[in-house]
Formats: C-alpha cells, structure tokens, sequence
C-alpha cells in the first residue's frame, strides 16, 4: 500500500496507459507527472479536465498519444504551448484529441465512477463539437421524448490525485477544491494518492471527503507534491510560476533546457524543489 | 473621472447590470473584477460562483485562477464541480452567466476553441471549458470582449457555445433553456440583441466614444438602436473601488510564494 | 425567510400538494409532519424513500392520496401498521403506490436535483417492480447498446427537511447520516427547512453539506424537530419510542386516540414534547 | 457449548463465512449481528457499509435501524445514499451483501413486497428497500432466514429481488453481474446452489439437526447435497464476543432517552 513515487508509478503506469491526474487547480499531482517524465512513459492517453502545466511538459516531452479534455490553457495567463504545439505542429509527435465541455466531462467521469456506460446531460446545444467528437450523441427520454446529449463513461486505467492526507491504513482525506477527483478515484482501475502527510488518525470526518483505504491501490508520501499547484491549509499556488511558465514554454529549446535542468536533472520531487528554491534565492 | 482607463470603464459598466442578490456565475479576468466590483458596491447580496465548486465566495483579491485557494476560504461551501454543473447550472439556479471567448458574431454565438480549421488549426484556443452549458443554461449571458475586427467576425471558425445561433427565434427552438446573451459589453460600448432579429447593435457609448469607432472595430456593418445610450461615466466610489481591489491583487500576487520544501530526511 | 412552522405549512402547503419530507432515518421532520395533520391538509403525493413514522401517521390521519417509496417499514420493528391499513384495507381512505428500490429512487432524486427528465441505473433486473411500475422502463445505451433501466425524475412540489443549523441568512448546515436529503432539497419548487439552532454564523464549511440561503424558501427554528428521530451532535434516536409505536399504531383506535391525545391536542411541537416527556415522568 | 441458541449458532456460523477484508453491505437484524461478530472475531479488517451512507463503521453496540447515530459517529466517512449506490454497489465495489426476505424460491429468489396480490394484498411487506441492486450487484449474497414452509416456498407471490431467476444460468444471461445467493443461513442449517442447475440443497446441518428436521422446514422437495457438511458448535470465543456484544446492545437501548424539550421562550 505504502510506496515511494518511482515504485508507484513503476508498478502501475505503464506504456499505454489510459491516466487521468485530476484535482481542479488545486491538489494537481505534479510530482507524480515529474516521476512519470523521468520514466520515460510514452503513448499514454491522458485524461483531465484542464491539463494544466502538468499536461503541458508530459506532452511537450513526448509522454501523449491521446488528450481527453475540457479546457486546456494555462489558467489566468492563457495559452499551454507545449499543447499547442502538439496539436498545430504534431511536435514532438502528433496527438489526438478527444474533446468534451466541462459539464460533459463532469458526467463521463461521474457515469463512470457509477460503472453505467454513458451519462446524460442538458448539453452541447448549438455548438460544433458533436460534429468533431463521435463521443457525444444523442439520446431520447422514455418518458417525455425529449432529446438530450450522452456522453461514454469515462474510466481511466490509473488515476492519480494528490491529497493532504492518509493514515496508515490508506484512508485519504482530501479538503478544499475537489473538482471531480472523486469521481475521477472512483472511476478508475487503479488509484495512486500522493499525499503531503501521513498521519496516525485522520482529522474527525462525518461528511468530509474520504477515499477509504479499500479503493486505494497506492499511498505515496510526496509533501510538496502539488507544487506550482496548491494544497489548501499546507502552502498556496505559485501563481508567479504560471506565469513565468508562460515565457518557459513557448519556445521548444527554452522548453526542453527548463525541463532537462529541473525535472530530469532531478533525481525526485525533494531536489526538484530544492532547486527551485536555490534558483529564488 | 476622465482619468480612468477604457477597462476599467468596461468593468464597471458591466457592474453595474448586476442586481444585487443575483446569483452569477463568474468566469476568470474582466467578469470576475465586474462581480467582485458589484459585491463591493450597489450588489452586497450577490451570490458569486466559481466553476471550481465555491458557492458564494467573497473573495478579499481577484483570484489568478478559477480554483485559487481564497475563493475556498472564503466560500459559504466548495462542492464538487459535477455538483456545480448538474445541481446548480443545469437545474437553472444561475441568473448570469459571464463569458469571454476569440471570435463572437452577430448573434452572439462564441468560439474558444480554434483559429483555422478544427483539424489543423492555426490557432488552437483552450477550448469549451464550462462556456457551451453557462451559454445553455443560465437566464442571461452577459459577454466580456475587446471589440476588434479579428475577434468580432462575420464568420466563427468554430461554434464552441451557442449565442442565438442564426437568430429570429432559432435558439429557443434549438431547446436551450436560458435566455443567450442579453449585453456584450466591449471598450468601444455595449451591444444587445435587436428584439425581433437578434442581431447586436449598438445601444450605448461610452462618452468619449463615437459611433464610427465602434463600427471600425466591429467586422460586420453594425446596427445602431434607435435610441443609443451613454454610458455614465465612472462615478468616484466606483473607480477607487475598483483600483483599490486591483492594487490589494497585485498586492497579494507579487507576496513571493514559500516553495513547500520539505524538511530534511522526508522523501 | 424565517418563519414559524405553522406559517411556513400554511403558505407553501396545500391540499393536493406533492411533498417529500426527506432524511434518512436521521433528522426526519416530525415536527413539521405534525403541523400537517393539525392544519388538516388533504390528497398529498407524499414521497419519502423510508416512510418510517412520520409518513404511518400523516397516512393514517388521512393527508396522503399517494406515495411515492421505496421501503415502507418501521427500521428495525416491522411493520407500518397505517400504511398497511390504507393499503390492505383502504383505511381510511385508498393509497395509490409508486414503488421504486432504494437505488431507483435514490437516481430519480439526482435526477430531479439535476433538471433532467430521467436517470439511470444497472437496476429492477429479474424483479416485478417494472411489472406493477410503468414509471420503471428501459432504456438503451447509445455507445455500447446495453439495456438498462430509466426513471422518472422526482421533483417534488415541497421539500421539508430538518437540520442542525440556519444562520440568519438562511445557509443551512446538515452534520451526519444525509440520505438523498440534498437532492431531495435541490429537486424541490420550494424547500423549507427546520432547524434546531439559528447561529450568527455557521460552523466552518469547506466539503461540508450547505444549502445555500438563495435555495431555501423558509427556515423554521423548531428544536427538537427530529424526534422521536434525532439530530446528530443533538439528541439520539429514541429506538424505544419506535418499538412502542408497533402497539400504538397497531389498531384503529388506538392510533386515532394518541394522535388526538398528541398531536392534534397539543398546540405546538413544543407542547407535544413537554407532553411526552411528563408521560415519561 | 451445546447451550446456545440456533439463532446464536446461525449468526456465527453466518459470521464465519467472512473473510478478512470483505467489503460488506449489511442489513439490519442478524446480519448486522454477524458482521460485527466477525469483525470482533477472526476478521478485524472487515469493512462494514449500511446503506444509511456510513462506510467502514465499527460500531460498539449493533444498531437498531439501519441509520443509528452509532453508525454515523463510528464510521470511516458518511456518503449521501445515492452515492452509495451508484459508486459503491452499483460500481461492483462490494463484496458480500445479506439478504432476508419473508419469502424465498428454491433458486434464491426473495419476496418482500406483498403476501397475496400485488393489487389487493393480504400482508403488505416493506417492500424492496436495498435489497433488488444488492442482490444484483454483490460479488455474492448471503440469506439470512429462519426455515419454514410458509417462507421456504415453491412458489413466490412477488419477485422482489433476483436469485438465480430459473436457474441454469438464467440470471447471468438476465446480465446481473454479481454472483447471485451463495449461502441461505437458516436455522435448521445451510443451503447453497447446486453448480449446475442452481437449486438450493442442504449442504450443512447444525450437528444436532437432522436432514428429517430440514426437509419439514423447507416448502419444495429439498434436495440434499452428495457431501453433507457439519456446522461445527460456536467456540466460547465466539459465543462469549456475540453475547457480550448483544449484552451491550440491550443495555444501551434500555438507557432511557432524553427527550429534546426546548427551554421555555424557544418554539
């Protein structure tokens, strides 16, 4: 249950592999995108809502066959050029997209953490993506005849998310922004957590949000691990990081060098952030 | 207040359509500095909603980002975001939705997701996002956009979210259930849809703007309403408002970050 | 916003209204089910996955025209002998039955919840319930062509739930066993909530359950508005008074005294309380 | 321990069927009584749901209804219900369901519904509850029924929940996906499926019951399996934890229950 991030994604990711890291802005598992870099993982189907920086130096290095997605800039600043590049200039590979709404997005995860087939929503009206996606059809209400979009079920191979905490035993609990990581854990084959503590006894719990221990396939103690990205109540989004990523990945060689020094360079997350702080400092 | 710049004259035009106790639905940039203006003025009762899943935040900055951890805190409570689009979007709990986007058209129809051709853009946009459904569902849209000819087209490259789609009624018979987008506020002025046709027009200026400017800045020959308005012109309480929200941002956004090190020995 | 429970019944509840006073096993509103029967309300819908109590003596009073349920027993004693009796032997007055399994009522309240016109479920396979149920249909999937089942969404005219708490403004906070409250609530035309303590402020949210103000039609302090149900953090459930309800319930005549004795004796909730408790002493 | 009752030997030699780890739905009543016993027993790291929303309680007195406070306080996390049945049952993510029923066929099809017709009942039962998605959805289900001709029918009034349908493979080519009944715990002993054609035959008997004893309890000609297994008698571990347990159980619902009488001046 309890493993390091290189055994972790060692066991579980492999070549292929259909891989949803999820948290929306926040908890995005960074670490666990940097580990999967160093491993050199190719052809796999990532699958996330916003992509995110994450996204955009997996696929600016070579990790991506395929792109599930609903929104994919970079938040606030505006455009991921890894992405962009992939998909304008196929470099470095060509990628295929499979692209959806949020709300779209939101029921294929949910239909799948249900293990129904397809999800139902009041959606895609009016707009072009039905004709660019064989993903999204249309389906007739038994009981008033009215049409509305479907949507197949989304469940990845692996999930990974990063949380603030596990106990022990690999119970997880997770505060603050959610977005569909819990649809997203509940969906998949397989779920990673890494996590910023492990603790004796999780905080009291009623109606938090809880994975319990049983559906969890790895705990990775990784603190830090959502950084640029945040981890509400353990440290706060590099917001400045975004934004110099903007100026760090438009350019292939500016891109590749970055990468190269800091995540590659790095033999695990603890030096990854070390080296940043050097660089503040 | 003549010093003020078009943007902020656009934000607090758009602030003011904002009833207080409306429940928006804020997207990130100029809408969130609108709402956020409104709460802080004449709207003390509106309810913000980001898609992040924080209902009714207050935030003390502008977020960067949709999901930044003040709108958390300062949330009457964060849901997850199926929750937030099935139970409150899609339910029609939203009075106004805010969007943005590339290219819009006459009928108010936006694309956000390509440049060019879907296959091989030369462009490729961030994509839908939440827009197609806030576009669906919620009772108006009010859109946000620099009025340019490259961004105000005959023509979208690319439907992402429907505004009234070829117009005279074509929306609502296409079953969207919200009302489209009811104001397009740009820095040249505001637009609405001609109540027959749908077609915007031009129906406000700013003060110093002229008809002839926001027809060059619009890529289709612009209607102009019978009775044009004039946007008031920034009142004190409003503008200082305003700048002192942005400075309290650029504040906190320029506060470097503590890099979360972990302690020696820790993996 | 805030009212009296015997305002909020009298504006929002009427003859012939569709009703869902929701809460599983927890934080059922007894009290408000009261103040029906003392105003006397006639030919509800009431809908309720556990009828329980509340709903055996509203039948047995003569509100109800219909249910809409799912399991219609006393938790851990038996029988609804009320229910049993307007069923077996249309007393006093006939029952029209919409019967579901937890699972189809649980998905045709999401369904309501989320304004679409069905919801669907891998559920009713190999049992009679679509047989006597023409609201129980099948549906095909539009990607993998499986058959799977399809219900009606639930949206009641009024929801009543109790919770813990209310602030001024009229947030809701519920703390403990939930059920299909929450959708319940989002599924109404109108919720009104009692509530056994109004605070100036809400205990800090995060992931916890809120109904925002803007949803809620009318908050209504009513301590001890659960029981003989409870309110976690509150009181306990008073399982003995469940137990003794077999005997009260069991005839006619008995029934009909206590509910006179009780109910529609006392003035108020809190005089029906203050009842109990001296029988107890 | 020849002293105990067959309600007591039936929960524990219920209890013995779960392993360690078994992800369980549990009714109320002895179900209830067996999990728990298990888990106090050899199997500690069971994981106990109720469909009250309350996964992996550990409660120190069984409940009385199926949403207890105890449940909820003890509990890893309280999840709404509708989770609980589309991302924990639905989703195949349990183990082991129980079952009980007034009515039960010789392919482990379960009445709960109604005795008589469905329009005109003699007795009207509860009615479905869980118990149709359990039955279709757990990896397999276990019954939990005191034997009797009057409830161990040929012929059931009303399907409530599937068993084996007609047997020989019927239910899988209905497309349930769990693995349908795979023990009725009764009191005169213990039936499961023929591999085969899905009949329920005995195979344990409590070691002072007789096949005799079995066949006046059952309402179809029960067939008896080729090995016919004993119950072995509880240990004093068991009897001592399952007593202690029901001790506990008593006294605390004996407590007497404060009424929540609000101060004078409240409502």
């Amino acid at each position: 249950m309890h493993l390091s991030l290189a055994d972790a994604i060692e066991n579980f990711v492999a070549d292929g592999t259909s891989l949803a890291l999820e948290g929306f802005t926040h908890l995005i598992p960074f670490a666990a995108g940097h580990e999967i870099i160093r491993q050199h993982r190719r052809d796999l189907h990532l699958i996330r809502m916003t992509p995110d920086l994450v996204y955009d130096q997996m696929i600016g290095m070579g990790c991506a066959r395929k792109l599930t997605f609903s929104w994919g800039g970079n938040p606030g600043v505006g455009s991921l050029h890894r992405l962009r590049d992939a998909v304008e200039h196929q470099w470095p590979n060509p990628i295929e997209l499979d692209e959806h709404s949020h709300a779209g997005m939101a029921t294929a995860f949910c239909a799948g953490a249900s293990r129904l087939p397809f999800g139902v929503l009041r959606g895609y009206v009016g707009t072009d993506l039905p004709e660019r996606n064989p993903n999204i059809r249309q389906i007739t209400c038994p009981f008033t005849g009215e049409p509305l979009a479907a949507v197949p079920a989304i469940n990845p191979d692996v999930t990974i998310l990063h949380a603030q905490r596990a106990d022990r035993e690999g119970n997880v609990a997770i505060e603050g922004i959610i977005g569909a990581a819990r649809e997203a854990a509940l969906a998949a084959q397989t779920l990673i957590v890494t996590v910023e503590e492990i603790v004796d006894e999780l905080p009291p719990a009623m109606n938090a949000i809880v994975l319990p221990h049983w559906i969890v396939s790895a705990v990775v103690h990784c603190p830090g691990g959502a950084y640029p990205s945040y981890a509400q109540g353990h440290y706060t989004r590099d917001n400045a990081f975004y934004q110099r990523w903007d100026a760090i990945a438009r350019e292939r060689d500016s891109f590749r060098s970055w990468m190269e020094a800091n995540v590659i360079g790095a033999r695990d997350h603890r030096t990854f952030l070390a080296g940043l702080q050097q660089a503040v400092s | 207040m003549s010093d003020c710049t078009r943007d902020e004259w656009m934000t607090i035009a758009a602030s003011r359509l904002l009833e207080n106790r409306a429940v928006c639905f804020v997207g990130i940039g100029l809408p969130s500095a609108a709402c956020n203006l409104a709460r802080l003025t004449h709207a003390p009762g509106i309810v913000l909603i980001y898609e992040s899943g924080t209902i009714g935040t207050r935030p003390e900055v502008l977020p960067l980002s949709i999901g930044d951890g003040e709108l958390a805190e300062t949330a009457a409570c964060v849901i997850s975001l199926p929750e937030v689009f099935s139970y409150y979007l899609q339910a029609g709990r939203v009075d106004v939705g805010f969007l943005g986007a590339a290219q819009i058209d006459r009928f108010g129809n936006l694309n956000s997701t390509v440049i060019g051709s879907y296959d091989a853009p030369t462009t490729r946009l961030p994509g839908a996002g939440g827009a197609p459904e806030i576009a669906h569902h919620a009772k108006q849209v009010f859109v946000m956009a620099k009025a340019s000819p490259r961004s105000f087209v005959e023509q979208l490259d690319f439907r992402t979210s429907a505004g009234y789609l070829d117009g005279h009624g074509a929306r609502a018979r296409a079953g969207a259930s919200g009302g489209g987008p009811r104001a397009v506020i740009t820095d040249v002025g505001m637009l609405a849809p001609h109540p027959e046709t749908q077609e915007l027009q031009l129906v406000a200026l700013y003060a110093d703007a002229s008809v002839d400017e926001a027809r060059a800045a619009i890529g289709w020959p612009l209607r102009v309403a019978d009775h044009l308005d004039t946007i008031a012109a920034p009142t004190a309480h409003e503008l200082n408002t305003l700048r002192a929200l942005e400075a309290r941002t650029r504040e906190a956004h320029a506060r470097p970050v503590h890099i979360p090190l972990p302690a020696e020995g820790l993996p």
